[in-house]
């Protein structure tokens, strides 16, 4: 099954695009898609430990079980105000 | 309790806010905070930030955090927030919060409280421009 | 640091003292609260609070509280304080204090800080009307 | 030597009147200056624990020493805000 992935902030210049879809298998976890992701984008592992993830638009853990059409967001940590 | 959320490209016209501000009697207090741009970020001076918002998941944290702030401050009656998006100038606000409740108490802990956790979880982030 | 007090029988015009405010390029925190009559006083309904004040003693009193505040807060730029005197109507701000500083954390502490000071030794007193 | 004396908020309903003159030996406190008051002001003295007192825009102690032209004040706790 296939997730969007959205990225802000500078990982979208870590990455290099604002968004990508990643094939995943069924009943995969968040830690599982971030595996993939790191091997496509190695830049994002520096940030492995400040990395916020939500999807949609609740913040969720890596042990998140993925569902076909969940869009995931990934980003660094908040700075509004 | 009422909450007004704004996320905006305009400039803050924190006077136009203040007039519309709406307190029945049993209100006390009202603090309103205001978040500046500052001229320098770490060591370097900058013109400008840059507010990059994830807006549906902005408006959806607000939510959360008005609500919770509501059961941690039962007697606040109002609370709104403005946040620029976009290119804020130094000097320009890019934040404003209200709190109005019957004393100043929970009004300051209410307002930093709100801010705190903002800057924790709102999906809102800055890039400096020289 | 600058300092104003306004001691005044007129309505308080938060609007205009917004847009009066001026902060320099590394104030990132302006803090406004305005104490507002409360339409009871105890169990009681009141229409407006009349406020006597000592005149030569409450500024000499700011003006020493104005004073220990920068002296515990050295960061602060700006600290405006606006009270009224005679009659307040229910609604109407009684009380309108603005501080700047570089951050919002030393904007809020100064900011209770007075308000605790001020209710502690400046020689104003409250009568409620009916 | 003779100070006079104001009173601020209901201190002027418990004595009657906004200001006295009161006069005192050479050297008398504020203290003995309060002792003679409460003679003649009885109901000033429900309020003994609760008087803030100044001299001029100073606040001062029971222990301060008159001086002729000294004006004092007397009132209850302040209640500004």
């Amino acid at each position: 099954m296939t997730v969007r992935v959205h990225f802000y902030s500078y990982f979208k210049e870590l990455t290099g695009c604002p968004s990508t879809e990643e094939t995943v298998v069924e009943g995969a976890t968040i830690d599982q898609l971030l595996g993939q992701l790191y091997g496509r984008f190695p830049k994002l592992t520096a940030m492995r430990n400040s990395t916020l993830i939500a999807v949609g638009v609740d913040y969720q853990g890596r042990s998140y079980v993925l569902k076909t059409g969940d869009e995931v967001s990934l980003f660094p940590p908040v700075q509004g105000g | 309790m009422t909450t007004e959320l704004i996320l905006t490209t305009d400039p803050i016209d924190e006077a136009a806010l203040i007039a519309r501000r709406r307190a029945s009697a049993g209100m006390g207090a009202a603090i309103s905070f205001s978040g500046i741009v500052r001229g320098k970020e770490g060591a370097d001076a900058i013109s400008a930030i840059d507010y990059e918002a994830f807006r549906p998941m902005v408006e959806h944290q607000f939510k959360l955090l008005f609500a919770e702030a509501g059961q941690r401050w039962p007697v606040v009656e109002s609370i709104r927030l403005v946040h620029r998006v976009g290119v804020v100038k130094v000097g320009e606000p890019s934040l404003w919060v209200e709190v109005v409740t019957p004393h100043r108490s929970e009004a300051f802990a209410a307002c930093q409280w709100l801010i705190d956790e903002m800057k924790r979880i709102v999906p809102i982030w800055k890039k400096p421009l020289l």
